[in-house]
């Protein structure tokens, strides 16, 4: 599963990377990254995930070929 | 640039909301006249060389750009639909952009003036809160940070619920 | 031009407000960049090709010169002092003024966007209900007419009294 | 004393013209205005009158120099 990280969180994660293990939901995706990396924990909650470019919930089913994109709380302007 | 960033609501929107280069405003505000309205209105959000009592150098945004251009292109939809705007536009630079740039530009047309500037207002309230964009801070003292996220989550408990201020 | 019509806080106000000529557009919002301000709006007015269900092919505005530009200068100066702006800028047109073309314009740039379009409201709408300039709509049909009067008095009772939009 | 008018008060008058009778106030050079062509009452009434670039009101003294303006309302923007 293909996972792309932005902004703040490249400060706790590659900005590409993969997660190998078999993940169901959104969820247990999260869970695997607070595993990798414990000090994101935070500002993962503060984060909301997308597939496929569009925003999912944590309940979300995913299948092994879909692309990830961890979304921090927007800065622009 | 100038014809593919503005929302002509017959055409639907095919333009691209993001640049990677400088914005060409006086190209785009020449694009904006429309012979029905009497108000223009444009914002230029601009770095400024200083940020929580801290020296700016420079910022640097990155987006999902996909994403990004997909609620940039909504949001202007709406703002139309809301006040039957003659012109809406809005580019979002990526990128370098150094102190008294532009980093974003909002430029809304209609008859009367009300309905320009709260249209433009709207917009870029939209864009600060919901697209997928950040700010990179590079402070004079070769420090970096990521900042001035949006916090409204922790307001509203929901990630996908702001406070926009044009609703002050 | 360009100097001349911004409102510089230390400097005073020796600006001219008023221009027989077209409005150089760029060239004031090149001059309204400041390093302290993130936030630049422009507003532009500019000649619709209908009012009141008429067909415009022109305006003309006609002004009491030396006293427009003391008011102008004066409103400037009261929108620095309400949001201590970085720079204000103000430039209403004489003459002819085709469809399309701008009638009058308003920069503002302030740190923060809330100020920045608040005082830009504030400036165009006492422009449009104080600065003794008057509007003479040429229709296409040949005739012409004086329009679009402010009409406060009949509310307040007192011709130097106005309700002004962004009160509202 | 010298008067200039502007914009829609150019139907009722010239735009620069002399008032030779002695007028104290503002009153009553309205008064005169009005003797000189009815039809400009209600216009008039919605005026407001400057001397030397300064508004003035009804009750104002002129002096037989002054310059004064006859300014409409606004219709600028």
């Amino acid at each position: 599963m293909q996972i792309q990280v932005y902004a703040i969180l490249k400060n706790y994660f590659d900005k590409d990377f993969t997660v190998e293990e078999a993940v169901n939901t959104i969820e247990s995706l999260n869970t695997i990254l607070i595993q990798r990396n414990p000090s994101a924990k935070d500002i993962l909650a503060g984060c909301r995930y997308a597939v496929n470019d569009n925003f999912v919930d944590n309940q979300f089913q995913l299948q092994p070929n879909d692309s990830i994109h961890i979304i921090p709380p927007s800065s622009g302007g | 640039m100038t014809a593919s960033t503005s929302y002509h609501p017959a055409a639907g929107d095919n333009a691209n909301h993001l640049s990677a280069t400088a914005i060409d405003i006086p190209a785009l505000l020449a694009s904006a006249h429309h012979p029905k309205a009497g108000a223009i209105v444009l914002f230029s959000g601009e770095t400024r060389d200083n940020s929580h009592g801290r020296e700016v150098s420079y910022l640097e945004y990155e987006a999902q750009e996909t994403m990004a251009n997909k609620m940039i292109a909504d949001i202007l939809k709406q703002a139309n639909e809301k006040w039957q705007l003659n012109i809406a536009i809005a580019v979002h630079r990526t990128g370098k952009v150094a102190v008294s740039e532009t980093a974003v530009v909002v430029i809304t047309a209609s008859a009367h003036r009300s309905e320009a500037y709260a249209a433009n207002r709207f917009i870029i309230d939209k864009i600060k809160h919901e697209a997928p964009i950040w700010k990179c801070e590079y402070f004079t003292d070769g420090s970096k940070e990521w900042g001035g996220n949006c916090n409204c989550r922790q307001i509203t408990g929901d990630a996908s619920k702001h406070i926009y201020e044009f609703e002050k």
